[in-house]
């Protein structure tokens, strides 16, 4: 099993060296931390930033510089700032390659919900619907199961749902999965230590398992 | 030049009325009018739709107006972080409508661009679509969304010129670009009022003329909602 | 008969103080002379300036700053410079209340010709077709008859349209009439010298006088 | 960053082939790719449909690929400043479509913004409007005007980073940032290109996002169109 950051440092090996990728709040804002080194990857903060660098020192903090998730950040050298409606244009001109996003059920065929339980959570969409209806690449991170330990890779989307037919793989703590165009989960990899056994009972969606299935490999 | 100055955030504010539809620029706690917002909790106008990406806390920004219930009507993207707006939604005080939020600033652009209506892909096959038009360009289906319609768009700058030329500074930009062109009237309150001349006109960022009043704000607390940083031991990381 | 600064100069005073005004081509840029001291009046010019100031000193043209005749112009404190886009944004959201402009023919219901003579010229329509569809106040600056001696104020155009009911107001060198909401040239004002009967004469739409018309003021 | 360098215009239109579309900014010869367009013409590429706002003019601009017959279709608003051009069209050996400079613009736009089409007034009931769906919002009509779709776009800009940042200079803004949003491929050339970090992020007019290769362009020309100027004695008048 692997914990959060295992799941961020499996998904920066999905980054490609000289692309813009979005972040999602949560687990995806750890894969920052394990972009390879000398790869030149720019993150995109829809609130309207390009270039996003680490955390400010401490005492260094600028309340009129944040990411999406609110948190304090830093520019980089080549960093740029604009306005949301360019930074949608942004993304939905596809000129952001790469969206790693959080998710409270994923289906079989790729839609995905993340944004609200009915009657008892309301938070909003914020910018994923936008997100998940334009990037060319979706990847989502998230746990397996919920808390209650229900499979969260369903055959249909219980919640309402926040996109269609967009996600393109999903990175759990026990499993790298891709969606195939015919609908269902593709077992690509196992985390360290769990079997295809056990990852076909955290599945309740169809789980497609093709010969061999290798252990992810996390330098 | 034309001079769009008033005196302050009361004088910015003395028409807006009880119903009307208001646009508050600001992401989460950063960048919003921090002077208007704190006059329009004084003055106690009622039922008002407000247009904005968050609903603030539930000390701070709009959720002063919530506490106060002076909202009939809010439109946002993301209200996670506010305990009593989440509180009225559930028991049915506030009739809330929730938009992506890339079709949120596009619907303010429309409107500051004279454009009625845009297209998006956001949203689609989803309950966000309900009751839409959905047209199909080039094999991808797209939502007809509306541009705005507000009475007021209240945005907050970094620095102004008494021409009402904007500059904002870094990501508390954000919305405050769209709304201030969408308006039908625009306050821009500013942190640091100058004299035309002062801005380079290369680098404005929202042109005086969107801007209908412009004053000086005061005592600007810009409190921070997730205070993240590291120590300099992790500069190595 | 007025000259072509007799024109701008009767033109000049429809405009009001604090207001966002566009000049065409022409005679219209002609107008900008003649804008009363102590008025605040910001000039927009359609590529992309607002507060657009007079021509430079000689020696200090600059071939980055023009307005939308190509001509080198000058800014002035408060002056903003942005992207076509955003220029005809405001154009199109009617942030920019007058537009003055000439025209080829002005039909009697408001209708304007000023870009094409099918078969012969072809410069194209610029600007015009967006300034005449969005601005709340168009008035025409124009010569009441061509070089062939032909009426300009016409039933109905006979060239290609630039916009349909937009326009509002015409100063010539005869006359100030303006469109009545029924159709119909009225008749508000004359030239110094030029009579009733010879405006008639040149206009070969529905020419409406209602009572004595007064001749022009210039001051 | 991504290090977005080219050596030069030629390798910047290296894979600029025959029957593509451009876009190409500037308002008349004001802000255009001088570069890349003697480039072109050295290159002799053919059968090009150009987006631009005007056709530059006989012995400049554009007028050099006209000269040399390298253009099928032109899509402009105002071609008034160009002998060549009308003799082409008029023969028909040039396909001309004429837009609104607001529509040309803006259908620049949608295609950066992600938008298949808007909806502007500018043309309605004109010939503009042959074929084109009319839909009526709030009492007024609009055309609906599709975005753009460029192989490559081609812009001059005043300073840009290695990392494809843009900034203009005064009116030479005019049609380049939406293009620069616009174009599959978007080339950038620049007076002054220096390293990421030097440009203030506040200033950017276009991110580098939008910007796939940028060069520092030579020996320019920036012909003025109408040199109009007054003397000191007009100072005051």
């Amino acid at each position: 099993m692997l914990d959060k950051n295992g799941i961020a440092k499996r998904i920066a090996q999905e980054i490609q060296d000289g692309s813009y990728v979005n972040l999602g709040i949560g687990i995806p804002t750890l894969v920052a931390n394990y972009i390879p080194e000398g790869f030149n990857v720019v993150l995109q903060s829809e609130n309207g930033l390009l270039g996003m660098g680490p955390f400010p020192f401490d005492g260094e903090e600028d309340a009129d510089l944040i990411n999406a998730g609110k948190q304090t950040v830093t520019t980089l050298p080549g960093s740029a700032i604009f306005d949301s409606a360019l930074s949608f244009g942004m993304i939905r001109s596809q000129k952001v390659g790469l969206t790693i996003l959080g998710a409270m059920e994923v289906s079989e065929n790729g839609d995905i919900a993340n944004w609200k339980i009915p009657g008892k959570m309301v938070k909003g969409m914020g910018g994923a619907m936008d997100l998940v209806a334009s990037a060319k690449n979706i990847i989502v991170a998230m746990q397996h199961v919920n808390k209650a330990g229900e499979s969260k890779l369903l055959p249909k989307c219980s919640l309402p749902l926040t996109g269609v037919k967009c996600v393109k793989k999903i990175v759990t703590e026990m499993a790298v999965l891709d969606i195939l165009p015919e609908g269902g989960f593709r077992l690509l990899e196992r985390a360290p230590g769990v079997s295809v056994e056990e990852i076909k009972n955290a599945t309740a969606g169809k789980l497609v398992v093709e010969g061999e299935v290798p252990e992810m490999k996390l330098s | 030049m034309i001079n769009k100055t008033v005196k302050n955030a009361e004088e910015a504010i003395r028409d807006i009325e009880n119903g009307m539809t208001l646009m508050l620029g600001g992401f989460g706690l950063c960048g919003i009018p921090e002077n208007c917002i704190n006059a329009l909790v004084k003055k106690g106008v009622k039922e008002l739709t407000c247009i904005s990406n968050n609903a603030g806390v539930d000390d701070f920004g709009i959720g002063l107006m919530l506490q106060k219930r002076q909202l009939k009507k809010m439109i946002a993207s993301y209200v996670g972080e506010n305990a009593e707006f989440e509180r009225q939604l559930l028991s049915g005080e506030l009739e809330v409508e929730l938009v992506p939020q890339g079709t949120l600033a596009t619907r303010c652009m429309a409107a500051g661009y004279g454009m009625p209506a845009i297209f998006t892909p956001a949203g689609v096959g989803t309950e966000v679509a309900e009751g839409k038009e959905i047209r199909n360009f080039n094999g991808k289906d797209y939502l007809l969304e509306h541009a705005f319609d507000a009475d007021f768009a209240i945005v907050k700058a970094w620095q102004g010129d008494t021409a009402g030329n904007l500059i904002y500074r870094s990501t508390a930009r954000n919305f405050n670009p769209v709304m201030a062109m969408a308006g039908k009237i625009t306050i821009a309150e500013v942190e640091h009022l100058v004299e035309p001349g002062e801005l380079d006109p290369d680098q404005i960022h929202t042109p005086g003329i969107y801007v209908h009043r412009i004053f000086q704000g005061e005592n600007y607390e810009k409190r921070i909602e997730q205070r993240t940083t590291r120590t300099k031991s992790e500069q190595h990381a």
